[in-house]
């Protein structure tokens, strides 16, 4: 059995064993193109697509247009080419929708493990818990907005201000879920075998937390970071609606969809182009986190 | 064979784990699961101590409680001079290397995500800080050591076999030069012709590397043919502690005996032969243990000491130790005596086939 | 002990195929065999040889897709469950042909109460009132010796340890009082002195009810112990069959003999060291075009590798009425041979 | 004839929270009010004065008013009768006067009892204020919807701290309006009936009412114009287009009423800058670096076009405006110099001022400090694409702008914690509408007194935005008090709007702004009104047949 | 079990009390004054006035403490008072909104009704729909069913009520007119045509949110399903003859609600906390358009007892749904 002659090959990289299970992935993939596109436009969309200089008093003729090829997303009440609008808000909400539920997803994961992990921290961190869901989300905003904005544009400027101040007050206020059921998860794995196996040969806590049971948890976090996407961009445009978000003349998916609202019956289309990029970035981050659930398992990978 | 070393590598002296029950509407502590309850014996350096029991009986706790891996309610547990049952975490740490582990169910026992050459080089990351290659060279050796072919460095749990699998167990058990290895039933999981080779492998491994087993296990076979000596497991006590060799041609406590009955020979002409004695009645709950004996509910021969006192352990014939009224009530001259007895109550209340 | 004329249930040439990610797993390859009224068939074989696929193919419990059975015939008395409806399977199943599978821990529905799970075959197939299939529980769950039954109707899975969860999923399988009864490694999980009792409770209802028993194990110890005759399988097909003296005493093929050295015993010498057999077991990704056991086979020749060698009789009876081996190589008859 | 025409269904987009208008400054619960409480006298939509509870209204020539102007009597309707059937009296008014002056009742409308010196019955029916000095316009106290009578009887136990707690007095005042509450869900639904003792037995034709509240602009006017849920929609402030689209539906038709509010930027004089120590910032102690010169604030008033703004955010709810006062007739200004756009004008000044964009980066500088200004508002569509239009001009003329839109609750809440309240102003330039809520605009333009200005030691309160001094201002407007020959008012009131307006260009008018209301075309008798309640002749509605 | 739930309920109160004073300082601490809704007209002196009037003036500990002995000495008092004719409130302030001046529990016993038959008969709709997609998407996974209900849940999480309310609006009530936009709060069902009113004006709120928790509750059903449909037990049932209907609706199906249960329990405390954008929308004057009215107000102790009350059913919930869990699962005891 032993073949010792053969060279023994060196241990191989993981992450293209990981990309390959992921590229036969059909929906990954699908996800993978669909998000990598809308990011690409977005980020480069606004220098090649670049709109005609109007002034006002031109652009205003040319308001609420259809789709044409002088417009192809048509325009808004001021004339304003939605195409170049689009791009621009999509920058901020997908760069507010990952950001935001990066943290979520990486804060609640960290509360789950540790209350999962350590009884003496459960029943605390769990009330903590409870205590973030009961809290009423609008005036933690605002109070956080009065309490920071300032301060922070002061540091980075009113924009990168704005953005971090947002970002964070999504993240700190959507990682309950997570939390919990990233600590139940843990609750089992810490009883597996194969964590006993690594204690019994002397690994610390921060190992065994990174190496056994964080792995573990990818499925459900998973499941909460597609969830997490669509929210945090929601909640953007709840939060620009309330005057915490971002400053006004900074389109976002989410507020083009809720300024469209008003005139949803005379140009549905205004509504049509966030609600469907919206759409279109959920679904996408869900079939990439189907895939890459896949694609970590390596019980299913090679299959 | 009993005494092959001057003093014992292990030595476990009234080990207790006892598992806290809550209730209550303060989560009072108002009982314990008496896993173990007061064990002791001891390991010769080099040498294999079989521990066998039914299902539920303490024994992966023994092994793990000696280990460290719970903490123990009471007793001592001194492996190459250090009590391990109250060494200070960073010191037990360093001593980890030299007490290991090898897990029941090798599916389980190792990370799914891990790759062999991930698991098996993790004590090497925790103990030591070599280079990369260093640890691939030795990790090589390991495989080799155990049999695996070192093209398999890069795969998975679950691309092995169950026998290759208990393979890596051991290599990573292995990876540290251990002097004590805990077996907690490494082959139950296993085919039969799988077991065999892991059992060759553990012995050859004694052989050259001077290693001393606990090993646990209910394959009655199996431990006969590897121990040296054997502790008969039965409610969180030893019910007998025996040579091999004794014990398996003629047990001593009624449970040691109702269990080596109850093993299957592979030969149709011996199985009908065979005698078994069906134990009759439920096993009690740890966490309620009988006021007497242990095993005074299931006991073919119980008498009516059985159900108030408890029996000690105490050594009747050289080298044997047996927890039971039925030899200790009688003194060490009544031990030979015993065995007659037994043979007459016998269909009683054990049931004859 | 068992009427040599009629047989309750005859398989032939079954074909079973998992298609996976990575291809074709072809775990059951013309797999041929029968059972008779009142017999109690072994079948051993290592891990993966295909034995639960087997049987769980008769009965079509396989999760299709990603099995297949691609061809042969089960004949209960004569009809053919592989063909017949699905209606018509769901009254043989549990009804004519009890199943006991290999894990007792998960077996049972976790949720229902075991009355609930011992009743329902009663209620769908005998269609008995609750009243009725109650009395009727209980009297099965006394039958498997679970002391108490009348109130350990209502009690759940997790209340019962191992061995009694074993008995109480035997007692499902007998509800109806099947003709068959297949038991997948009925005893692996457990320990031997519960194993002790499941043994002693099978061999008396066997006696009692006069049913066909189709017993799958690891074991070698409990086939000696109960069977009347034995299959020994390797690589999704039978090897071996034979009455079970005559299986320990003349083993034919060379996988059945490196099995039956491999074990320890509890009496006798102890061995110096155990046999193993060395090698891994086929990947049956393809057909079988060669035999199986070849790259293990101490006795390998050309032959071997030419042809998956069919099975033969060997002492003159027709193929699966005595002793037949499938291999190309010819054993010296005799015990001794077997232990050499 | 009375309840002849079934129910009436009103619906607000903020609901009522309570009904008693002392109690609330909420322009919805006063509306609502009106209905059921009824003050002395009201105004109609010319802004003139109407009889409601009295025979006439008492003038100078009719001898109600006293040739020092310092007292008004007025004479109560004879018979006239509460909801209950009991008589309204003169002791009524008096209570209503103790029950807003008492100083533990938090009265939101005290200053309609501003320098109020006593309120006597004469007799059961007349009432004699008095002032304590020589008023100039009497009729604030009693006069229109925001000062109506309560009835003793009812509010007696409810004096002062006790206000508060009497919650069904509060939620189902007895009147003499032309309905009368039958049932009240707080910030939902208000149910009426017609009160039976009306001083016209043959009013009002609906039996019943029903104001319904809450949603939005949006949706309260859909359910008058599209869906026809209901007959009368208050403040469906919509944009224009959508506008259109509705009155299509041919269910109902908008209406408009201009009073005098009017959407304004206002420019700060003291430097906001965050750089200053707190308690300095936006204080008179630091004059705003760029928008202390006029050049600068003329020529960001002229690079608007205010004609495209009223199309974008109201189109026929406003109009063009230069002034802070644009009516009624009379009263404004005609100061209309702004209304053209002239952006090489507006260039033309920031050059003179010396902003000149040296680094043709497009956005002008002076001393290596560049031009460039907070612009705040609060959340709200129409101000929004104002922010925008308007940065885009400003933009133009070389201002570089940074928008910004606060939550109107912050905005206007006041809290001096916040940083964000319009009268914190930490910002260049803000933006909101703000009106005089009688005609006369007398205590409308007291806002730009000096001593007015917010200050970190008045908590931040205080009326005069815009930190504007100028004793020239403060003089005129001293004798403004003083003066009681309306022509002669009415010019000194256009020389203060012209002082703050076109001569110093400290306030920036941009658009005259209308209420909106929507209602069925079913419904009768429909009067928008600017300078009272909308229903102040709801009596007078009808179903149309 | 019992035990269990009693010692959940004692350890809550601690947690309560440090929640509801969170939430007393959060609310206070933000910006915004009860005065933000009165109109420009009313100048500050005058604001001032009515800010001691309502109380607002006072440092915040004495204000949490008078809310405090309110809510839990009070109102209790006064329920008591009112329903065995007893005085024990007498005289005593309950808590009273400085919106409207009423007690913050008639204006919240005003608007429960709506609150749950509207946003609970959402709810319920939404895991009516739920759990027959889930099961059968996880029946036949991968199935054109199974992809059409992975759509139908994406598209429910990411769009926004705000945006299918609105269109739901135009559709059924602008272009169909099949249903009003405003619920009717007064309507009193006591006939067949007040019946069908109701039921008609609540078509389009029930919708809106239906649709939203749908999504949710059936991505978790499908999941749960999957999980358990490969169990043993499962085969077990099949060995039993049992058929397919059995052995989906009764075997996997019960286990697999398990955690779906527990899910839609955890779910509940939002149906009190409205949903503020949906009963906006509608006029469904329910609790969440309160709170956010309070909110906008600055309305403190309504916010407060509003923010407080929903603190108690998130913790009462999170202990129901441990117990139901407990009791769904015969395995899980609690003591
Ligand atoms: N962590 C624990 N908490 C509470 N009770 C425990 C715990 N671990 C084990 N027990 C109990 O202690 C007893 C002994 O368990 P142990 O696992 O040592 O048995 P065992 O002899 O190894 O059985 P097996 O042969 O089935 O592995 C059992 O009754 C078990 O339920
Ligand atoms: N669902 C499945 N998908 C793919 N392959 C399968 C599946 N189930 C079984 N197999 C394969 O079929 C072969 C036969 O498996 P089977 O379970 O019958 O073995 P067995 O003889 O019962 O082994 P054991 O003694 O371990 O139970 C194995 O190679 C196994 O990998
Ligand atoms: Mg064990
Ligand atoms: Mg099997």
């Amino acid at each position: 059995m032993t073949d010792a002659s053969s060279t023994p090959p060196k241990p191989a990289s993981q992450l293209r064993d990981i990309w390959s299970q992921f590229s036969t992935h059909k929906g990954a993939l699908f996800g993978l193109i669909v998000l990598g596109s809308l990011i690409l436009a977005v980020l480069i969309g606004p220098y090649l697509w670049v709109p005609e200089k109007l002034t006002v008093a031109e652009a205003i003729k040319l308001k609420n247009q259809g789709p044409s090829l002088r417009f192809p997303l048509g325009t808004d009440q001021l004339g304003r080419d939605m195409l170049y609008r689009m791009l621009l808000a999509g920058r901020v909400s997908l760069a507010v929708g990952l950001v935001a539920m990066t943290i979520a997803i990486v804060f609640g994961t960290f509360i789950g493990i540790l209350a999962g992990y350590f009884r003496r921290l459960d029943s605390p961190l769990m009330r903590l818990t409870d205590m973030f869901l009961a809290l009423p989300l609008i005036p933690l905003l605002l109070v956080m907005v009065m309490l920071f904005r300032d301060r922070i544009a002061g540091m980075i400027g009113p924009e990168l201000g704005a953005f971090t101040l947002i970002v964070f007050a999504i993240g700190i206020t959507s990682w309950m879920a997570t939390a919990r059921i990233v600590r139940g998860e843990v609750l089992t794995l810490k009883e597996r075998e194969y964590v006993l196996a690594a204690r019994s040969i002397g690994a610390r806590p921060n190992r065994i937390i990174l190496r056994h049971i964080l792995p573990n948890v990818v499925s459900p976090v998973m499941v909460a970071a597609t969830l997490g996407v669509a929210e945090a961009i929601i909640t953007e445009s709840v939060l620009s609606f309330l005057g915490l978000g971002f400053p006004p003349d900074f389109p976002t998916w989410g507020r083009l969809l809720f300024d469209g609202l008003q005139y949803m019956q005379v140009y549905p289309e205004r509504v049509i182009w966030p609600g469907l990029a919206i759409s279109l970035t959920v679904l996408s981050v869900n079939y990439i986190g189907d895939g890459l659930r896949d694609a970590l398992d390596p019980r299913i990978r090679g299959r | 064979m009993l005494d092959a070393g001057p003093a014992p590598l292990v030595q476990v002296q009234d080990l207790k784990m006892h598992f806290p029950i809550y209730t209550g509407l303060f989560r009072r502590h108002t009982g314990d699961v008496k896993a173990v309850d007061g064990v002791s014996f001891q390991i010769q350096a080099g040498q294999t101590l079989g521990l066998v029991g039914e299902s539920g009986c303490g024994k992966s706790t023994v092994g793990r409680t000696m280990l460290r891996l719970y903490e123990p309610t009471a007793g001592r547990v001194i492996i190459d001079g250090d009590d391990v049952a109250s060494l200070p975490p960073e010191a037990l740490r360093k001593k980890r290397p030299s007490m290991q582990m090898v897990f029941q169910d090798p599916q389980a026992s190792l990370n799914p995500r891990m790759t062999l050459a991930d698991i098996v080089s993790e004590p090497l990351h925790e103990h030591t800080d070599w280079t990369r290659a260093q640890k691939l060279e030795r990790v090589y050796e390991l495989m080799d050591q155990v049999g695996l072919n070192r093209r398999f460095v890069n795969r998975f749990p679950h691309e092995f076999s169950g026998g290759q699998r208990q393979r890596i167990g051991i290599a990573r058990a292995l990876a540290l030069k251990p002097r004590f290895i805990v077996c907690d039933e490494p082959i139950a999981a296993l085919d039969v012709s799988i077991q065999a080779q892991v059992v060759n492998l553990l012995e050859d491994l004694q052989e050259k590397l001077g290693l001393t087993y606990l090993f646990i296990s209910h394959d009655l076979s199996m431990v006969r043919h590897l121990a040296q000596r054997v502790a008969v497991m039965y409610l969180g006590r030893i019910a007998e502690l025996s040579p091999s060799t004794d014990l398996y041609s003629r047990p001593l406590h009624p449970y040691a005996e109702a269990l080596l009955s109850a093993v299957n020979e592979p030969d149709p002409e011996l199985a009908l032969r065979r005698k078994r004695i069906i134990l009759k009645g439920d096993v009690p709950s740890p966490a309620n243990p009988p006021k007497g004996c242990n095993f005074c509910t299931r006991c073919p021969k119980v008498m009516d000491i059985c159900k108030t006192v408890k029996p000690d352990l105490v050594e009747v014939e050289p080298g044997r130790m047996v927890a039971c009224h039925l030899y200790t009530a009688a003194g060490s001259t009544g031990a030979s005596e015993a065995p007659e007895r037994k043979n007459q109550e016998r269909n009683q209340q054990g049931e004859n086939r | 002990m068992a009427d040599l004329a009629a047989s309750v249930l005859e398989v032939r040439g079954l074909r079973t195929v998992f298609r996976t990610r990575g291809g074709e797993i072809h775990a059951v390859n013309d797999v041929s065999f029968h059972l008779r009224r009142g017999e109690l068939l072994g079948v051993v074989g290592e891990s993966g040889s295909g034995k639960s696929v087997t049987m769980m193919s008769l009965l079509r419990l396989l999760p299709m897709p990603p099995a297949e059975i691609r061809g042969g015939q089960a004949l209960l008395d004569g009809r053919d469950l592989l063909s017949m409806s699905d209606e018509d399977l769901r009254s043989v199943r549990g009804a004519r042909v009890g199943f006991v599978f290999q894990d007792p821990m998960t077996s049972l529905n976790p949720v229902f109460t075991l009355g609930n799970q011992i009743m329902e075959p009663l209620i769908k197939h005998l269609r008995m009132s609750k009243a009725q299939a109650e009395t009727r529980a209980v009297e099965l769950l006394e039958l498997v010796g679970i002391p108490d039954a009348r109130s350990r109707l209502y009690q759940y899975p997790h209340q019962f340890s191992g061995g009694m969860r074993q008995r109480v999923m035997i007692a499902i399988a007998l509800a109806c009082d099947p003709d068959v009864l297949i038991a997948d490694e009925p005893t692996t999980a457990l320990d031997v002195t519960i194993q002790a009792q499941i043994l002693e409770l099978v061999q008396e209802l066997r006696q009692k009810l006069g049913m066909a028993i189709i017993w799958i194990t690891h074991d070698l110890g409990v086939i000696a112990g109960i069977a009347d005759r034995v299959m020994v399988m390797y690589g999704g097909q039978v090897v071996e069959q034979a009455p079970v003296r005559e299986l320990f005493a003349n083993p034919q093929h060379p996988y059945t003999r490196a099995l039956l050295q491999t074990i320890p015993r509890i009496s006798g010498p102890r061995e110096a060291r155990l046999k193993v057999i060395e090698g891994q077991p086929p990947i049956l990704n393809a057909p079988l075009t060669a035999c199986p056991f070849r790259a293990r086979c101490e006795f390998r020749h050309d032959a071997c590798d030419a042809a998956n060698p069919p099975r033969r009789a060997i002492d003159g009876l027709p193929v699966g009425q005595g002793h037949d081996v499938a291999c190309h190589w010819h054993a010296p008859a005799g015990r001794e041979a077997a232990h050499a | 004839e009375r309840g002849a025409d079934g129910e009436v269904k009103l619906t607000f987009p903020q609901a009522v929270s309570i009904m008693n208008p002392y109690l609330s400054g909420g322009t919805k619960d006063i509306y609502a009010s009106s209905m059921v409480l009824e003050p002395l006298a009201g105004l109609d939509p010319e802004g003139v004065l109407i009889p409601k509870l009295v025979t006439e209204i008492p003038t100078l020539e009719n001898g109600g008013v006293s040739e020092d102007r310092t007292s008004i009597t007025w004479k109560l309707l004879p018979d006239l009768k509460w909801s209950d059937g009991t008589p309204v009296t003169a002791e009524d008014a008096v209570f209503t006067w103790q029950y807003c002056t008492h100083p533990e009742g938090g009265c939101s409308q005290a200053t309609k009892f501003e320098g109020v010196a006593s309120v006597e019955a004469l007799d059961a029916s007349t009432i004699k204020v008095t002032f304590d000095g020589p008023k100039a316009n009497p009729y604030t106290a009693f006069v229109s919807a925001l000062s109506p009578v309560l009835q003793k009887s009812q509010f007696e136990s409810c004096l002062g701290a006790a206000a508060p707690t009497c919650t069904d007095a509060n939620n189902m005042p007895i009147g003499t309006g032309p309905f009368m509450v039958t049932g009240f869900a707080v910030n939902d639904t208000v149910s009426l009936a017609a009160n039976p003792n009306y001083r016209d037995p043959a009013k009002p034709a609906f039996a019943t009412a029903v104001i319904k509240g809450g949603g939005d602009a949006e949706g309260s006017a859909r359910a008058v114009m599209e869906t026809g849920e209901f007959d009368y929609a208050w403040n469906t402030q919509i944009p224009p287009d959508s506008q259109a689209a509705m009155a299509a539906a041919g269910k109902g038709q908008f209406v408009v009423a201009f009073g005098t509010l009017v959407e304004r930027l206002e420019t700060n004089t003291t430097d906001p800058d965050p750089a200053l120590p707190e308690g300095e910032r936006s204080t008179a102690k630091h004059p705003h670096p760029i928008l202390s010169d006029i050049r600068v604030r003329t020529a960001l008033s002229k690079a608007i076009d205010r004609s495209i703004l009223v199309e974008v955010g109201y189109g026929a709810g406003g109009k063009p405006t230069c002034n802070v006062i644009p009516g009624p007739e009379g009263w404004a200004s005609d100061n209309d110099g702004c209304i053209a756009q002239d952006m090489e004008g507006a260039k033309a000044l920031l050059d003179e001022a010396g902003w000149i964009d040296t680094n043709g980066d497009g956005v002008r500088d002076k001393d290596g400090k560049k031009l460039k200004l907070l612009y705040q508002t609060t959340v709200n569509p129409i101000r929004q694409d104002f922010q925008a239009l308007i940065k885009d001009w400003w933009t133009e003329l070389g201002v570089e702008v940074e928008l910004k839109a606060i939550d109107p609750g912050v905005f206007f809440g006041g809290d001096p914690g916040s940083p964000d309240t319009f009268q914190k102003f930490y910002a260049d330039i803000e933006m909101y509408a703000n009106n005089s809520e009688s005609p006369d605009p007398e205590s409308y333009l007291g806002q730009y007194q000096c001593k007015n200005a917010p200050t970190p030691e008045t908590q931040w309160q205080g009326e005069n935005i815009n930190r504007f001094c100028n004793p020239e201002y403060d003089a005129l407007y001293a004798t403004l008090a003083t003066t009681t020959d309306i022509a002669e008012r009415q010019a000194i009131a256009k020389k203060l709007n012209d002082m703050v307006t076109k001569d110093s260009m400290i306030v920036i008018p941009l658009v005259h702004r209308g209420t909106l209301s929507a209602h069925s075309l079913a419904l009768g008798g429909v009067q928008i009104n600017a300078w009272d309640t909308e229903m102040w002749n709801v009596a007078d509605w009808f179903r149309v047949k | 079990m019992l035990t269990f739930t009693l010692r959940r309920l004692l350890l809550a109160i601690p947690t309560l009390l440090v929640i509801s004073l969170v939430i007393f300082l959060l609310v206070d601490l933000a910006p915004g004054s009860p005065m933000s809704e009165i109109p420009l007209t009313v100048p500050p002196d005058v604001r001032q006035k009515m800010i001691e009037a309502l109380g607002a003036d006072q440092p915040v500990f004495v204000r949490y403490f008078l809310w405090l002995r309110q809510f839990f000495w009070v109102e209790p008092a006064y329920v008591i008072d009112h329903w065995f004719g007893t005085s024990l409130a007498a005289g005593e302030q309950r808590i009273l909104s400085w919106q409207s001046r009423s007690p913050v529990f008639t204006i919240i016993g005003q608007r429960l009704p709506q609150t749950l038959t509207v946003i609970g008969t959402a709810y319920l709709v939404g895991i009516l729909i739920a759990l027959p997609i889930g099961i059968y998407s996880a029946y036949r996974q991968y199935s054109l069913f199974d992809q059409g209900g992975t759509l139908f849940a994406m598209i429910g999480f990411s769009v926004p009520t705000f945006f299918s309310g609105t269109l739901f609006i135009i559709i059924f009530a602008v272009w169909l007119g099949w249903f009003p936009t405003k619920y009717d709060t007064q309507l009193v069902v006591n006939d067949w045509e007040s019946f069908v009113k109701q039921v008609k004006q609540m078509a389009l709120p029930v919708m809106t949110l239906g649709l939203a928790n749908a999504a949710a509750i059936s991505r978790y059903m499908r999941s749960s399903m999957l999980d358990n449909m490969t169990m043993d037990y499962v085969r077990t049932a099949r060995a039993k003859g049992m058929s397919e209907r059995t052995v989906v609706l009764k075997h996997v199906l019960r286990n697999s609600l398990i955690p779906v249960v527990t899910v839609i329990a955890l779910g509940i405390p939002s149906i009190f906390g409205g949903a503020i954008i949906t009963e906006n929308l509608f006029g469904v004057n329910g609790i969440g358009a309160a709170l956010i009215g309070a909110i906008r107000a600055s309305d403190l102790p309504m916010v407060q007892t509003l923010a407080f009350i929903f603190a108690v059913l998130i913790v009462l919930f999170n202990l129901i749904a441990d117990i139901l869990y407990g009791l769904l699962d015969p395995r899980i005891r609690y003591d």
